[in-house]
């Protein structure tokens, strides 16, 4: 019941938010502030509960049923990947609101509004174990991400808005269908039609069908993650939207691709993902490095921060399709930490917006003498981003990078360049805006007490992220271990000759839960082994 | 018995026409009357195969109607008339698009 | 029935050989009914009573100028006195003068009639739209309008007939007389059914189309010659029709005390009833337009209502 | 509504009857045509409209009330389809085609006092209206 | 004819009584008010008299009608609709000059003919409800006489729906020739068993489906949509968009199913067609409008090919979609063109998308009601149009029809962008303030406000609950054999 309490706490505040406008304009800010933070501590507690209980990946389920003709209930389970997805969520959450506070002066309630209603459908996708209901939120966070970019975001928001909107309901209509073929081929083939996932995961596909079906799915989530010819929805979407609309969607949207990719991809269509992998691992790296291109030959600034995430993400899918452990606990990382870093660059970008009214990289420069608390707090952000160690995009990365290897040599060669240079994008942030002399501005406000407030949570999440993974890398192992058992004990003779990932070398365990996977050569990692 | 429904055809079809070539609506509700006219023909015909009362049955609903469609369309055509001063339908035709 | 096939030519030949002359008779006969009735002469010097006139009057029209004014629509200025004296002359068809004496003896008799009666109206329309004068469209429409108007209220009314009778076949009709003429209790239908008889042939005092003192003839106002003759024989061949039908529908057809054959009764009846529709010429004023329409849709239209439902009601009961 | 009584009665002298009276009218167009003197008078190419000069076309627009009676022709005119096929069958039908019709009668009857009622039957000017606005013009002249 | 065939007929009887009761009432006393409220009455009555015959077993009154679950759902979903509608026309309607007693009548006329198309199994009582719905409509539509557009509309209407029916009464007569039999179960056994249909028969049904397809707006038939939903008044719009194409749908749906048309491969391809053709008709030509009005009626057009998809399953779940579609098409269609009615004023409707502009910050209550529906029409989860999106997508993909199915989804793309686009304008900032137009004093609007807050809290109820709806409808077309049977 907690689950809906998080759900339904976020969409009753946005309503309240939106009614509250009446009272006093103020009174939505506090209200969104609220609920999140309600949200954020209910979270907190499910995870220090949580944390005692290792036995299942499993945490809490929730199921009644909602449309039982249809086989459709009302299912929320939480396990560790969820947990922490909404962790994220909620962290974010508050820091949007806490940057809109003086950004959105109009229409406030309505923004408040939508501002929840996406993070309601973000946590419903997070949640949810009915693929109907997945479906059903996948929409529901559209909408109201569509007016913040269309209401409140910069000069081109229109357009940016309806790119977004068409790309994404487009791609989300094709996992439509697809969920609706799996829900007749199981429900043909197994006798009760049903949209629960853990009902369809065993459903038996012909090898065209499950290639087919994955397809489905895949547009959904390659669109949203983005995968690069589907992404040029990215940097309009990102560049117009307001700061908190940029950060939600960098830091929330685009993981709910990557999360889709783990939770459904992977279990739902073993065989078909194992043979998409080289593309899916190609499209990544052709991801990582075309988004690094690009970005290094921006001049918008929250663009520039745009194309980052294109490359970033190509870790994402570099990993997923790895299908070891190490890759996919990288891609969790990768999933937080990157939510964080490019929040908090997006989040600088709105500082600096805010101040100079411009994203204009030539616009600025020389602000690290004006306004130093800034320039320590960007230097920061965009060291995580390229992935410096002590900081939770190298773990990230790393992890990633160490689980593609196993899975395909050279084309981790060739991500590995991409985080060179991301050195090269990054590097160009710091000495543009903050070291090499531009226009003069007559004055540049360092960052007051709020926007502290902002900045300073997330260098701390990166640094812990950065020095500690290891509660996020327990939190998730469980959940990582049912999607690879899922993956590897169902299909156990697939694709044996062809890929190197299948080869199963079963000598070692991560877990004291029975995994079969591949092992060998870095079972003494000890960031992945867990303390007790 | 096909004789006759062939002019039921035959009638329909010109009526058909007409109403797709006429551009004066006075002519081209006219053209709609044949065309029902020759579904009333052909629905006696039919009848008159079977040796059922049915066909004619219908042929009087049918009369009934189109009497009905011709009262309003004489008065639309009169409001018509009176707003544009001409009975052409292109003249008509201001909604496009 | 007759066992003897009757000789249908003869009939046909009979029928409109008589109807033509009855309808030109019947303008000498008006004329002199109509001296007699205001005190002067009347046509008197053609002949023996002026029984010529009739034929001096048909020479007249037929040497004529047979003109067709430059600004009407020709075609349809020639048709339209046509029309009525076809329509007329085709509606005898169904009229059962006597046993056997009948051109087409149709189930649908009075339907046809109906049909016929209503080609009328195109007749006035049609050339009073064609004349292209005021005048004329004026009376045409007026006439249209009337006749379109009792063309109803005589439909309905004829159901009360129909109701007893239980055909629309006119020889059953007359023989469904047999025991009473539906003039006694159809005497309701039988009234209006007269009236729109009247106003059906725009006869005096109902009419209105050709109203000479303020349409100047109307809708004929530009005829002339044997076309104007033909519009001028049509009016009386439908006296003579509607004077026929009332005989048929109400006053038993050819029934009557065995000491004359039918024919005789029929026609002694019939020209009752051409008497009586002089008489009424003679009589009468004219009403104007809104009065006639005004009658007829608000007193005549609701009373054949009721007229039908009593009828049947009344038939229902008496059946059981 | 047998189909073979239709047979019975022959249908050839109607034709005939007909072809004849075509042909009788015919005959009698193109006689007079034939027969007729040509001439032309001074105004016979003008409209006779009383002795007064025509002016203006012919063509000129009626009161909708014309196009009213149509309409309520129509109305009624149909109706009369239905009572006549009503009325043929009267006896088969007893009481319950009584009630059928009188249903029917009673929506014509409600339509004719709707149409009473909203002006549909009132032809030309209203003489008590006219009379009661005389009567106001002329007070203020006491 | 029984005592049991009025009880059964009951919701019929009522909606005629109405009319003459409310004939007489207008003769005798011309007040909008009361008309209002005795056309509201009857609607409800009706409705309330659903109840009685709520059967498991189809009634059949031989030969023209069937009274089964199907078409008690239909009728009760006709007669709230057209409640809904005339709840909203009172507003509307008080603000103009033209006579508005006349309208209601028309409005019950043309509820009942819809009524009758639902139920009826006979080409005759097919004919008589569609042509007592239409020949309404061409009142309705062009009922204000005085707004530029109207007369056109309803010319147009009147033509080409009049044509429409010449078609299918032609197709009637064919099929009446071949067959011998008016009644949809007897040409259905007499096909039963031909694996060809005969040319003549199958002119006969095609020249039917083309008349439905008229009446429906399906390619290549649509022209008249969106003119005649311009030209009409808002609330008729909104009932030509409801009632009447559901009518003619129940009764489409009725026709086929018991006649089997999916066994042949000719109307399966033709009518596979269609459905593509409407959708992207509507919706591509949808894209270039500049009027509310017309996109609605664009959209309208892909909407009906999207419950062709539906249809194109023949199966129980292919109707259950359509009625569950229909429900919700019908809430989101009286809603929308509802909102339009309420901002209309005087002189003309609220129509273009200039009306539009910043009307989230002027009106927020509307403009949300009004994104509600469109939303609802794009299917956008939370709605109900999303549920039936989701129910014909599924009927689809459960009969294979896999084309059909992807030109759906492709259309809903498309779609999504013009109804976007309203919802964008509603969020702009007008350049200047618009002068508030005269209008009524506020409680005339309580009516439509309600109705539209009704309306929007069952969009919302819908999509977010179907399943009371859906376990209706699968309940209801139990009582119909032809329907189950497949």
């Amino acid at each position: 019941m907690i689950l809906v309490w998080l759900i339904v706490i976020l969409m009753a505040g946005g309503l309240l938010a939106w009614l509250s406008k009446k009272v006093s304009p103020e009174l939505p800010r506090w209200v969104a502030l609220g609920a999140i933070l309600l949200d954020l501590i209910l979270i907190v507690y499910l995870w220090i509960s949580t944390e005692a209980t290792t036995g299942s990946a499993w945490l809490i389920r929730y199921d009644i049923p909602w449309i039982p003709q249809w086989g459709v209930s009302f299912s929320l389970a939480l396990d560790g990947l969820s947990l922490l997805m909404l962790l994220l969520t909620f962290f974010l959450g508050l820091l949007s609101v806490l940057i809109s506070w003086k950004e959105i002066k109009t229409k406030v309630g309505f923004f408040h509004f939508n501002l929840l209603w996406v993070l309601a459908g973000i946590a419903g996708v997070f949640l949810t174990m009915d693929l109907f209901l997945f479906y059903f939120f996948w929409e529901v966070m559209l909408i109201p991400m569509y007016f913040l970019i269309g209401v409140w975001g910069h000069e081109n928001r229109t357009y940016a808005a309806f790119k977004f909107f068409l790309f994404t309901q487009a791609s989300g209509l094709l996992m439509l269908l697809a969920i609706l073929g799996l829900y007749f081929i199981h429900g043909s083939e197994a006798g009760n039609y049903t949209f629960n996932y853990f009902e369809l995961l065993n459903t038996p596909l012909t090898t065209d069908a499950a290639r087919l079906l994955m397809f489905g799915f895949l547009a959904a989530f390659l669109v949203k993650l983005p995968v690069v010819p589907f992404h040029s929805w990215l940097p309009d979407a990102h560049s117009q939207a307001p700061t908190a609309g940029s950060v939600i969607l960098a830091g929330l949207l685009l993981k709910t691709g990557a999360y889709g990719l783990l939770r459904f991809v992977v279990p739902l269509f073993p065989t078909a993902a194992v043979e998409f992998a080289p593309w899916a691992m190609l499209l990544g790296v052709i991801g990582i490095l075309y988004g690094a291109i690009v970005a290094y030959s921006q001049t918008d600034l929250k663009r520039l921060v745009a194309y980052t995430s294109v490359s970033h993400m190509g870790f994402v899918i570099l990993g997923v399709f790895a299908f070891n452990e190490w890759a996919l606990q990288g891609v969790v990382m990768q999933m937080i930490a990157h939510g964080l870093s490019t929040g908090a660059l997006f989040i600088l970008a709105g500082f600096l917006y805010e101040r100079l009214h411009t994203r204009d990289l030539a616009q600025m420069g020389g602000f690290w003498s004006k306004a130093p608390r800034m320039g320590v707090v960007a230097l920061v952000f965009v060291m995580a981003t390229l992935g410096l160690p002590g900081l939770g995009n190298f773990i990230a990365e790393f992890l990633t990078l160490v689980g593609s290897w196993q899975a395909n040599n050279w084309l981790t060669v060739f991500a590995t360049i991409g985080i060179v240079m991301a050195t090269a994008y990054s590097l160009r942030i710091m000495q543009k805006v903050f070291y090499e002399p531009g226009p003069q501005q007559e004055t540049f406000r360092d960052l007051n007490f709020r926007e502290m407030l902002i900045a300073v949570p997330m260098v701390l999440g990166l640094l812990w992220l950065g020095l500690y993974p290891q509660p996020i890398i327990d939190m998730a192992r469980p959940s990582i271990t049912e999607q690879l058992q899922a993956y590897n004990m169902k299909e156990p003779t697939i694709a044996e000759p062809k890929t190197a990932v299948l080869q199963p070398e079963p000598e070692a365990t991560i877990n004291t839960n029975q995994l079969a996977i591949n092992q060998r050569a870095f079972s003494n990692l000890q960031i992945i082994q867990s303390p007790n | 018995m096909e004789a006759a429904l062939l002019l039921a055809g035959v009638l329909f079809m010109l009526g058909l026409i007409s109403v797709l070539i006429r551009r004066n609506i006075i002519f081209m509700l006219i053209s709609v009357e044949i065309m029902l006219n020759a579904a009333g023909l052909a629905f006696i015909v039919a009848g008159s195969k079977w040796v059922q009362p049915d066909g004619q049955v219908m042929f009087i609903f049918i009369l009934t109607m189109a009497a009905a469609e011709v009262s309003v369309g004489l008065a639309l055509i009169l409001q018509i008339y009176h707003q544009l001063k001409t009975l052409d339908s292109d003249a008509a035709n201001l909604m496009k698009g | 029935m007759e066992t003897a096939a009757p000789n249908y030519f003869l009939i046909i030949g009979g029928v409109l050989f008589v109807m033509l002359n009855v309808a030109a008779a019947l303008i000498w006969v008006e004329r002199r009914m109509l001296a007699l009735w205001q005190d002067r002469y009347g046509p008197n010097r053609a002949g023996p009573f002026g029984l010529l006139i009739v034929a001096a009057d048909s020479i007249k029209l037929f040497f004529k100028q047979d003109w067709v004014p430059p600004f009407a629509d020709k075609p349809v200025f020639v048709l339209a006195p046509a029309i009525v004296v076809i329509s007329v002359l085709l509606s005898f068809v169904v009229i059962p003068f006597a046993p056997g004496i009948i051109v087409a003896d149709l189930n649908i008799g009075l339907l046809f009639f109906l049909a016929m009666s209503s080609m009328g109206a195109y007749s006035i329309i049609l050339g009073g739209w064609s004349s292209n004068n005021k005048y004329s469209l004026l009376g045409a429409m007026r006439g249209a309008a009337q006749m379109i108007s009792y063309e109803v209220f005589m439909g309905l009314a004829l159901m009360g007939v129909v109701l007893m009778a239980g055909s629309f076949n006119l020889r059953e009709i007359v023989e469904a007389q047999q025991g009473l003429w539906f003039f006694i209790p159809q005497i309701l239908g039988f009234v209006i059914f007269f009236i729109a008889g009247i106003a059906e042939t725009h006869r005096l005092p109902f009419d209105i189309p050709e109203a000479e003192s303020e349409l100047i003839a109307g809708f004929h106002s530009e005829y002339s010659g044997m076309k104007f003759g033909m519009f001028f024989i049509g009016e009386y061949m439908g006296i003579t029709l509607i004077s026929c039908m009332l005989v048929t529908l109400y006053f038993g057809g050819w029934l009557g005390p065995d000491f004359l054959p039918p024919i005789v009764w029929f026609i002694i009846k019939v020209v009752a009833f051409l008497m009586i529709f002089i008489l009424l010429r003679a009589s009468m004023p004219r009403p104007r337009y809104d009065q006639l329409m005004e009658y007829g849709w608000k007193i005549l239209l609701p009373l054949t209502l009721v007229n039908l439902m009593v009828t049947a009601a009344v038939v229902l009961w008496l059946e059981g | 509504m047998d189909a073979s009584e239709v047979n019975n009665v022959p249908l050839w002298p109607l034709l005939v009857y007909g072809a004849i009276v075509l042909s009788l009218v015919g005959v009698i167009l193109g006689l007079s045509y034939v027969l007729g003197q040509r001439g032309k008078g001074r105004a016979m190419t003008e409209p006779y409209e009383g002795g007064i000069v025509s002016e203006g076309s012919a063509r000129i627009r009626f009161s909708s009330q014309f196009y009213m009676v149509a309409m309520l022709f129509v109305i009624f005119d149909v109706e009369t389809v239905f009572i006549l096929s009503w009325a043929i069958a009267f006896r088969e039908l007893g009481w319950y085609g009584y009630a059928g019709v009188a249903i029917f009668m009673v929506m014509l009857v409600v339509v004719l006092v709707y149409e009473w009622r909203m002006g549909a039957l009132d032809f030309g000017p209203d003489g008590k209206k006219i009379l009661a606005a005389y009567k106001r013009m002329q007070k203020p002249a006491f | 004819m029984s005592q049991t065939d009025f009880l059964y007929l009951m919701p019929l009887l009522i909606l005629t009584f109405a009319v003459l009761i409310s004939m007489l009432v207008i003769a005798a006393w011309r007040n909008h008010k009361i008309i209002y409220v005795i056309t509201a009455l009857s609607f409800i009555a009706a409705f309330g008299s659903l109840f009685e015959l709520r059967t498991t077993t189809a009634y059949v009154i031989e030969p023209m009608f069937v009274i089964d679950g199907f078409g008690v759902f239909y009728i009760g979903m006709i007669l709230l609709t057209s409640l809904l509608v005339s709840m909203l026309s009172y507003a509307y309607f008080e603000q103009r000059e033209e006579r508005k007693e006349e309208y209601y009548l028309l409005l019950v006329l043309a509820t009942l003919g819809a009524c009758v198309l639902v139920i009826s199994t006979h080409f005759a009582s097919l004919f008589l409800g569609l042509e007592i719905l239409s020949i309404s409509l061409y009142a309705l539509i062009p009922y204000l006489r005085t707004r530029p557009r109207s007369d056109e509309a309803g010319i147009k209407y009147l033509i080409l729906a009049a044509f429409s029916s010449a078609f299918m009464l032609f197709g009637m007569a064919l099929v009446y020739f071949s067959t011998g039999t008016m009644v949809f179960s007897g040409l259905a056994q007499s096909i039963a068993g031909m694996q060809e249909l005969p040319l003549l028969l199958l002119t006969g049904i095609g020249m039917i489906l083309i008349g439905v397809g008229f009446k429906l707006g399906i390619v290549p038939f649509h022209m008249w949509t969106p003119d005649v939903y311009e030209g009409a008044p808002a609330p008729v719009t909104a009932f030509i968009a409801t009632v009447s194409k559901g009518g003619v749908l129940g009764l489409l749906i009725r026709f086929f199913m018991e006649i089997d048309g999916f066994r042949y491969p000719v109307l399966v391809t033709i009518l596979t067609i269609v459905a593509i053709a409407s959708m992207f008709a509507g919706n591509l030509l949808a894209l270039m409008q500049k009027n509310v009005k017309r996109i609605l009626a664009y959209s309208s057009i892909s909407h009906l090919g999207y419950i062709l998809v539906a249809f194109m399953a023949g199966n129980q779940m292919g109707v259950e979609a359509i009625t569950f579609y229909l429900v919700a098409y019908f809430i989101t269609s009286v809603g929308a063109f509802g909102v339009v009615a309420m901002l209309s004023d005087k002189n003309s409707d609220a129509e273009l998308l200039e009306d539009y502009k910043g009307l989230l910050w002027r009106r927020p209550w509307t403009a949300a009601v009004f994104s509600a529906m469109l939303l609802s029409l794009a299917g956008i989860p939370l709605t109900a149009g999303f549920v039936g999106k989701f129910y014909i997508i599924a009927a689809g993909i459960n009969d294979q029809l896999w084309l059909l199915v992807v030109m759906l989804v492709l259309n809903s793309v498309i779609g999504l962008y013009y109804y976007i686009k309203i919802i964008a304008v509603m969020f702009q900032q007008p350049e200047t303030e618009r002068e508030p137009t005269i209008r009524l004093r506020p409680s005339i609007y309580v009516a439509s406000a309600g109705t539209l807050a009704v309306l929007a809290l069952l969009l919302v109820y819908v999509g977010v609950y179907p399943t009371g709806l859906v376990q209706l409808i699968q309940n209801v077309l139990v009582s119909v054999p032809e329907i189950v049977a497949k």
